[in-house]
């Protein structure tokens, strides 16, 4: 592991601007990924981890924007802003075009294999024909050559007979065929870092087993970075070197693999662990995590995760931790946490009283918690977003009802 | 299927799956939607005048007969007999609507070439316009659900014999379909009683195959499977179950499709196979006014107008349902 | 089963089709109450002996199936009958007309295809931006506004008033300039545009109005498909997946929808001609109910049927061709 | 056979001609207008819209002529066949008469050297044929030439044996005189039937179906081009014997039915001349610039006709109710303006003057019931007619005699009953109107277009022969009636068929089978280029290009 991170994500914040209030889907997040190793994202579904892969290659959706943070791939600027003369935020100078991020970073540099094997493909051209249209555009390469190269690359991801299959549509694969189609166009592009967003969701367990195996060997063999997005920590577990927990935008911790799965400072990587089978645990044991994740539209005040929280205390409802280093590795990485409750903090956990168990709160919104929300608006910049985040009121009953 | 086979994702059907929210948040959804919103404004004044001339010209048919009073219309300033010609020598025909240097007030929209106010022909004409409609989508909604649920529920043979009969029944373009209905069923002398069943049947097929293709999917489930076990009755299952079950996307395309029955009608009438004069009707209306096309321009442009606006509350509201309804395009 | 199997297959389901169309036709003809012999005299005196003959020569007092099962027998070998009111044979007047009624349909659907396709993608592109919202304004006025009435505002704006465009008929490009008086084939071709503008305005704006607002739905669903996420995030230019990736996938449903307006068209077509005085199959069909000449109401019925029979087949078979997902619908 | 006429769209149109002075016409004109309730005052007479002679400076000879007819024409251009007008109006200039009509109606000679030599009390006609005259294959037109046109019709039973029907024989003398052989004295003969078409006998028998879309006549034009169903294009014939030589060297002929499109064209200028400007446009096609409205008197001849055999109508004060609860002369000024006249009687006023019948026009119109409601109200309250009367009045659909039934149907309303108006298509009609069933009808709107000749209407739409055929009134008529009908038909003798009419008519007017609406005018309009243009009284006369009194040309 080099000392410079061949992707540097600091603070980033991306928002979704709708009729019923501004999304938080990414809120602040910050990692880095360095040549060479598979960093893992996880979190359950809503967390905000496709958002935020998608977010490194500028590619949310409307109505979301990247309003915050900084970006930086082989020190150039993804995404930057500065502060422009009259204190309006605007993008930085030396941050990349559309057309540099098209013609440059997409596909050559940084390329995805998405979650949905059978949608990702476009059902009306040959699989081969895309392929070669992906290589032919990111390697320069002619059409003949970028035919080669994408029958080369079918078999090389363990398609048989790929000379037939290139000629072959879509809906004439299996799930587990394309997703190997997927890689094999990731890897076509010869990038040096693929964004995998849950690439083995909608596969079941035996195909998965391969598809990891394969990605293993493939990155053993290429040597490129990954940024493994999922909600599985078992998967999580096979392939990582390091691990970013999200939950409603936020990383909550952050560590190498095994810290984090042997000494887990979160309470939530710790409830996502309980909810798993683990080889070292009887089923018996599974946990699942009480309550559903609230909307990202009206995130609970203070600690986000207080209202689900096991070791929730007073002092959580008030007092949103950012992620700090409470601990560091034999390998003198840091491992990050989001929990008041480590000596880092010093906010008065231990002083502070328990939360009793409290009718969950509901992932429905009401009208009143909506226009509330409306309010901070889309003003971005640093420090907004945290803090003590949306103030009274915004999550309802919830918590402030408990006492 | 011979026609429109693969037809399999078709944008231009309703939409297929009804989302689990359920009618409350369609309402809310629609209430959110500002096309469907102003759809519903437009829809509601239609409606209400369609029911207030509905209610005035058939009451004060069944007590005073045929082109008798219409009570109310007479009672209220703004409006004249739709149908009374004015006493002879007093007829002011053709009067351009008041805006127009030569119009007056009293007829704000002009007079018809017989003298009566055009503003009250275009209120009333949409008792007949806008309930034939509605009437004729219902016919065809109310056929084409018995047979869609029938054809659906018992396939097998039934379903080939009753499917055949709708593919032909759709082969013929609707328009032409309700004129040779209307014009040899009424042995040459049309109206719009046979223009409506005309229309209704001409409709059948478009809901039949929705409902089939809903009853289809819906037979599978396990409650049918469960009410079949325990014995209850083909017909009941049909008319308890399945047909219930599968109405939500019929319902949006009706709505829609209440639009596209007032538009054929009013082909229909233009040509003069529909309603007869001195009813009245927006299409009869263009279809009178198309003689006095050079002269009086305005007689056409009313009832044109009224058809149009009509149209789009059915099309804005029908779009807002489908919005609501449909969870493929959602922001 | 390949394609050419499944046109023969396609075509082969549509005979019972045009079958049920022939009995239903020729039952609704012989609903009439009138006295079919009565409307062929039309007024003219005649004895007993003139309608026994009259009916003799048309089998009029035949049984209704065996007359059905001699129609069938004529209609296989083209024979549609005879209009009691030309007294010219069905299938005669239909070739004559049938002409102009393809040539009006098709350049309004050339019209609306190339007007709404280009329309839709924008909007779709430019979502909620006023491009969008004023091409839906249009669309909806479009679906919303009867095609014969356009006709009428479009011939006393653009020929009465304006004087630009011709208010009537249509000038047949099968014929020869000199026919008309044109010096040459580019007159005779700008003519044939000049006449063909209005009526194929008023007819095509629904279509192209449906059309459109599929067309949007289409691409703004297909620009949120996966593919074109994948496509995006391997740096393919935005032109080329709203011109490719996006594009092909749309144009699916598209191609369905054109084959079912096809009724919408040739139903419009009646009001189109009517309003243009163009010499079609939809004035034919207008005059032969007026005059009840119902051999020829029959005649109509079935060719424009089987040409929306056809028209569809036409677009399934497009659309197989077009989308590998399509097995060729051996069962439903 | 007989042909009912729904507009004056069929031939049968014209029937006869004799001699009238312009004086008696002037005469008539001015007593048009000005009584009634008195709406009648401001509307345009038709004269208005006949111009004096526009000769042109250069004499430009190759002018083209477009020509809207308003309906479609059955193709049929042989005159021996053709049995509608606007097939005829393509004939006629393709074909000369024997006889031809000016533009008065008065029958005067083409082919024919003078007036006929009548024998045996007008059971035989001797005419004599200029010579010289050539059809256009460059063959002389003989007598027997003449002598096939007028038995052909009935030897080939075409629909125009009727008219021909009285004929016995018809035998050419030499090359240039013939003899035709009546059954009976025929009243008509000599106004309206000796107006035959001449053909040429040996081409038109050599092949009759080429003939009939390939006509070969003696007239000013011959056929060009022809396209079934779409257009006909006649150019001038060069060797044309008659003076004056037409300026115009092509017309083409093509259909318009739909009104407003019609009238589009010409306002558009996309068309030179259009046939029938429908009442509802008068004002804005007179009041267009470049276009004028041309107009003439015609023998048409609109009318109600009650149930007489069934139902309330059967009753006279009934229809004298009915004649009284609305003012047809309100009715045309409002609705047909200057295209249209009311009528008092049965004869249209052009009938009467051409024929120089000197009928007691004025008397008549005395006799016509005048509006007045309250009478009719106590007329039907005393004949018993139960108050949710309701009677069907049926006419064709579209256009003024539907608009008029919706008239009288609100008249009755206001009176306190009601009325069952039904516009329906000609074809239904047709097989409705002439059932004597109180179910079908019980007044029906109709119309016949006749000519200088009274016995086209009085023999066609009340002799009891025609009833269920012709007419559908069944009036059974008192005395003689239908005696001094037949008779009047069946005599060359003027005065005693004038006395005939004249009783026959005021037991029409009493008794009121049927009650006299209005006669339409010929009209066209034409772009103000066209010049000389002249309207004729005749349908199938129009456009007329060339006559005595008219060359037409275009100013460019």
């Amino acid at each position: 592991m080099s000392s410079e991170p061949l992707l540097r994500v600091e603070n980033l914040k991306t928002q979704f601007f709708t009729d019923t209030g501004t999304v938080r889907a990414v809120d602040g997040i910050s990692f880095e990924v360095y040549e060479g190793e598979i960093v893992g994202l996880v979190g359950e579904s809503g967390a905000g981890k496709s958002v935020a892969s998608m977010s490194l290659l500028r590619l949310v959706e409307n109505p979301g924007e990247i309003v915050g943070g900084e970006v930086t791939y082989k020190g150039e600027t993804i995404f930057g802003l500065e502060e422009g003369p009259d204190g309006e935020l605007r993008k930085r100078d030396d941050m990349l075009s559309n057309e540099e991020m098209r013609d440059r970073i997409r596909g050559n540099e940084i390329a995805v294999i998405f979650q949905d094997p059978m949608e990702s493909l476009n059902p009306v051209f040959t699989v081969g024909g895309q392929l070669r249209e992906f290589i032919e555009l990111n390697r320069d390469l002619s059409r003949e050559k970028a035919r080669e190269e994408a029958v080369d690359m079918l078999r090389e991801v363990g398609i048989p007979d790929p000379e037939e299959r290139y000629e072959e549509y879509p809906h004439q694969f299996s799930g587990g065929m394309r997703q190997r189609v997927l890689i094999a166009m990731a890897l076509a592009c010869e990038p040096n870092l693929i964004i995998a967003d849950e690439p083995t969701t909608a596969l079941d367990v035996t195909v998965e087993g391969q598809i990891i195996d394969l990605v293993d060997d493939l990155q053993e063999k290429y040597g490129t970075s990954f940024i493994w997005v999922t909600h599985d920590l078992g998967v999580v577990a096979e392939i990582c070197d390091r691990v970013n927990v999200m939950y409603l935008g936020e990383i909550v911790e952050q560590a190498p693999i095994d810290e984090l799965f042997y000494d887990t400072k979160h309470p939530y990587t710790d409830a996502l662990l309980d909810s798993i089978p683990r080889p070292d645990r009887t089923v018996g044991e599974l946990d699942p995590i009480e309550g559903v994740m609230p909307e990202a539209i009206s995130p609970p005040s203070g600690c986000r995760f207080h209202p689900r929280c096991p070791d929730a205390r007073e002092v959580c409802r008030r007092v949103h931790p950012e992620n700090r280093v409470v601990d560091t590795t034999e390998s003198a990485e840091p491992h990050r946490a989001a929990c008041v409750k480590h000596d880092a903090f010093d906010v008065g956990y231990d002083e502070s009283p328990p939360l009793e168990k409290e009718p969950q709160v509901t992932s429905e919104p009401d009208a009143d918690t909506e226009a509330g929300v409306t309010g901070p608006g889309p003003g971005p910049g640093p420090g907004t977003g945290t803090g003590t985040g949306t103030g009274p009121g915004s999550s309802g009953g919830g918590g402030e009802g408990s006492e | 299927m011979a026609v429109g086979e693969t037809q399999v994702e078709s944008g231009a059907e309703p939409a297929t799956k009804e989302t689990e929210t359920g009618w409350r948040n369609t309402l809310r959804k629609i209430k959110q939607d500002t096309t469907a919103r102003w759809g519903l404004y437009v829809i509601t004044i239609v409606l209400a005048i369609t029911a207030y001339t509905l209610i005035d010209g058939n009451l004060s048919r069944l007590t005073f007969g045929a082109v008798s009073d219409f009570t109310m219309a007479e009672t209220l300033p703004i409006f004249e007999h739709p149908e009374r010609l004015p006493p002879p020598g007093e007829a002011e025909t053709n009067l351009p609507p008041a805006f127009h240097a030569d119009g007056t007030m009293s007829h704000p929209l002009g007079t018809d070439p017989n003298g009566r106010d055009y503003f009250t022909r275009i209120v009333y004409g949409a008792q007949v316009s806008v309930s034939v409609g509605i009437a004729a989508t219902f016919l065809g909604l109310l056929g084409g659900t018995i047979i869609g649920a029938v054809a659906g529920y018992y396939g097998g043979w039934v379903d080939d014999v009753l499917m055949r009969a709708i593919e032909t029944v759709y082969a013929i373009p609707p328009l032409i379909l309700i004129i040779v209905f209307t014009v040899f069923v009424s042995g040459g002398s049309p109206d719009v009683m046979y223009a409506i069943v005309g229309v209704g049947i001409a409709f059948i097929p478009v809901f039949a195959r929705i409902i089939r293709s809903e009853v289809l999917s819906v037979r599978e489930m396990d409650y049918i499977e469960a009410a079949r076990a325990a014995g209850v009755k083909d017909r009941d299952i049909i008319l308890r179950h399945v047909i219930p079950n599968s109405f939500a996307p019929v319902l949006v395309y009706a709505t829609l499709q209440i639009g596209v029955t007032i538009l054929i009608v009013a082909g229909i009438s233009f040509l003069g196979f529909g309603a007869q004069p001195p009813t009245p009707d927006w299409g009869e209306m263009l279809n009178t006014s198309h003689g006095y096309m050079h002269s009086n321009v305005w007689l056409s442009i009313w009832p044109g107008l009224a058809i149009m606006i009509t149209i789009m509350g059915f099309n804005l509201f029908g779009d807002g349902l489908q919005d609501a309804l449909d969870p493929r395009i959602n922001e | 089963m390949g394609l050419l199997r499944y046109t023969t297959y396609r075509f082969a389901q549509a005979i019972p089709v045009l079958i049920g169309i022939s009995i239903l036709t020729f039952v609704l003809a012989n609903l009439t109450p009138g006295d079919p012999v009565r409307l062929m005299l039309q007024g003219v005196e005649a004895d007993q002996e003139m309608i026994e003959q009259i009916e003799a020569q048309y089998g009029l007092d035949r049984p209704l199936y065996e007359r059905y099962l001699d129609y069938m027998a004529g209609l296989v070998q083209g024979d549609m009958g005879h209009s009691f009111h030309r007294n010219r044979s069905v299938s005669e007047l239909i070739a004559s007309r049938i002409g102009p009624t393809l040539l009006l349909v098709l350049s309004a659907y050339a019209f609306a295809l190339a007007t709404s396709i280009p329309l839709g993608i924008i909007a779709a592109k430019r979502r909620n931006e006023p491009f969008d919202h004023v091409s839906r304004i249009v669309a909806l006025i479009g679906v919303s506004t009867p095609s014969f009435w356009i006709g009428i505002m479009l011939i006393l704006i653009f020929a009465v008033q304006l004087g630009w465009l011709p208010s009537a008929g249509l000038v047949y490009p099968w014929w020869s300039p000199e026919t008309y008086g044109h010096d040459g084939y580019v007159e005779h071709f700008v003519e044939t545009i000049r006449h063909l503008l209005l009526p194929m305005i008023a007819l095509g704006t629904l279509q192209m109005a449906t059309l459109m607002r599929v067309e949007r739905t289409q691409m703004i669903e297909s620009l949120q498909g996966e593919y074109v996420k994948l496509a995006r995030a391997y740096g393919v230019p935005e032109r080329t997946i709203l011109r490719k990736h996006a594009f092909q996938v749309a144009q699916l449903p598209i191609i369905t929808i054109v084959g079912l307006n096809l009724s919408t068209a040739l139903g419009g077509a009646v009001l189109t001609e009517f309003v243009f005085n163009i010499n079609g199959l939809g004035r034919l069909f207008y005059d032969a109910i007026v005059q009840l000449d119902y051999q020829v109401i029959m005649g109509i019925t079935m060719i424009i049927a089987t040409m929306f029979v056809i028209g569809v087949i036409i677009t399934d078979i497009a659309y197989a061709y077009i989308d590998p997902r399509v097995t060729y619908g051996e069962a439903e | 056979m007989v042909r009912q006429s729904l507009q004056p769209t069929r031939r049968r149109v014209l029937a006869s001609g004799a001699a009238v002075s312009a004086a008696a016409i002037a005469g008539c004109i001015g007593e048009d207008g000005g009584d009634g309730d008195g709406n009648g005052d401001d509307v345009a007479d038709i004269s208005e819209f006949q111009y004096d002679r526009e000769e042109p400076d250069d004499g430009d000879r190759s002018d083209s002529l477009e020509f809207l007819q308003p309906a479609e024409r059955d193709e049929d251009f042989d005159p021996v066949v053709s049995f509608d007008s606007y097939s005829m109006q393509v004939a006629n200039l393709v074909f000369d008469g024997l006889y031809e009509w000016d533009d008065q109606l008065e029958l005067e000679p083409k082919i024919a050297d003078g007036m006929p030599e009548e024998e045996d009390d007008g059971e035989t006609y001797i005419f004599e044929i200029q010579e010289g005259i050539e059809f256009h294959n460059g063959d002389e037109v003989t007598a027997s030439d003449v002598a096939h046109s007028f038995t052909a019709p009935v030897e080939e039973e075409t629909q125009n044996a009727a008219t021909y029907g009285m004929i016995e024989s018809a035998e050419a003398i030499d090359d240039y005189s013939l003899e035709v052989n009546l059954e009976f004295p025929y009243g008509p003969f000599t106004l309206s039937t000796m107006a035959v078409p001449v053909v040429p006998e040996e081409v038109r028998t050599e092949d009759r179906e080429a003939f009939n879309t390939d006509p070969i006549g003696s007239g000013p034009f011959q056929f060009a081009d022809f396209q079934a169903g779409e257009y006909v294009e006649l150019e001038r014939w060069d060797d044309y014997w008659d003076d004056p030589q037409p300026y115009v060297a092509d017309i083409r002929f093509e259909a318009a039915p739909d009104d407003a499109n019609r009238i589009a064209q010409v306002l558009a200028g996309d068309t030179d001349v259009i046939d029938t400007v429908p009442a509802t446009e008068w004002d804005e096609v007179e009041g267009a610039d470049g276009v004028r409205i041309h107009g003439s008197r015609s023998p048409s001849y609109m009318y109600l006709a009650f149930n007489c055999n069934e139902g309330e109508t059967t009753d006279p004060d009934v229809r004298r109710a009915v004649g009284h609860s609305f003012s047809m002369r309100e009715f045309v000024n409002e609705h047909l303006g200057p295209a249209a006249d009311p009528l008092e009687s049965p004869v249209p006023p052009i009938t009467n003057e051409s024929g120089n019948w000197d009928f007691p026009m004025d008397e008549w119109e005395g006799m016509m019931p005048e509006y007045d409601p309250d009478q009719a109200e106590q007329l039907l309250a005393d004949a018993g007619v139960p108050d949710d009367w309701e009677p069907r009045i049926i006419a064709p659909e579209g256009g003024p005699r539907e608009a008029l039934a919706e008239r009288i149907g609100s008249r009755l309303t206001e009176i306190g009953y009601g009325a069952d108006v039904q516009g329906m298509s000609f074809a239904t009609l047709v097989d409705t109107y002439n059932t004597g069933n109180v179910d079908d009808y019980e007044m029906y709107l109709l119309g016949w277009t006749g000519g200088p000749d009274p016995d086209v209407y009085y023999y066609n739409l009340f002799h009891e022969s025609q009833e269920g055929v012709a007419q559908g009134h069944f009036y059974e008529g008192q005395g003689e009636f239908h005696d001094n009908i037949l008779n009047a038909r069946e005599s060359a003798d003027q005065e005693e068929r004038r006395e005939l009419y004249i009783s026959v008519t005021e037991e029409i007017l009493e008794y009121l089978p049927v009650l006299p609406a209005y006669t339409e005018h010929n009209t066209m309009a034409a772009r103000e280029e066209v010049k000389d243009l002249h309207a004729h009284p005749s349908v199938s006369y129009n456009p007329r290009i060339v006559s005595d009194y008219q060359n037409t040309w275009i100013d460019e």
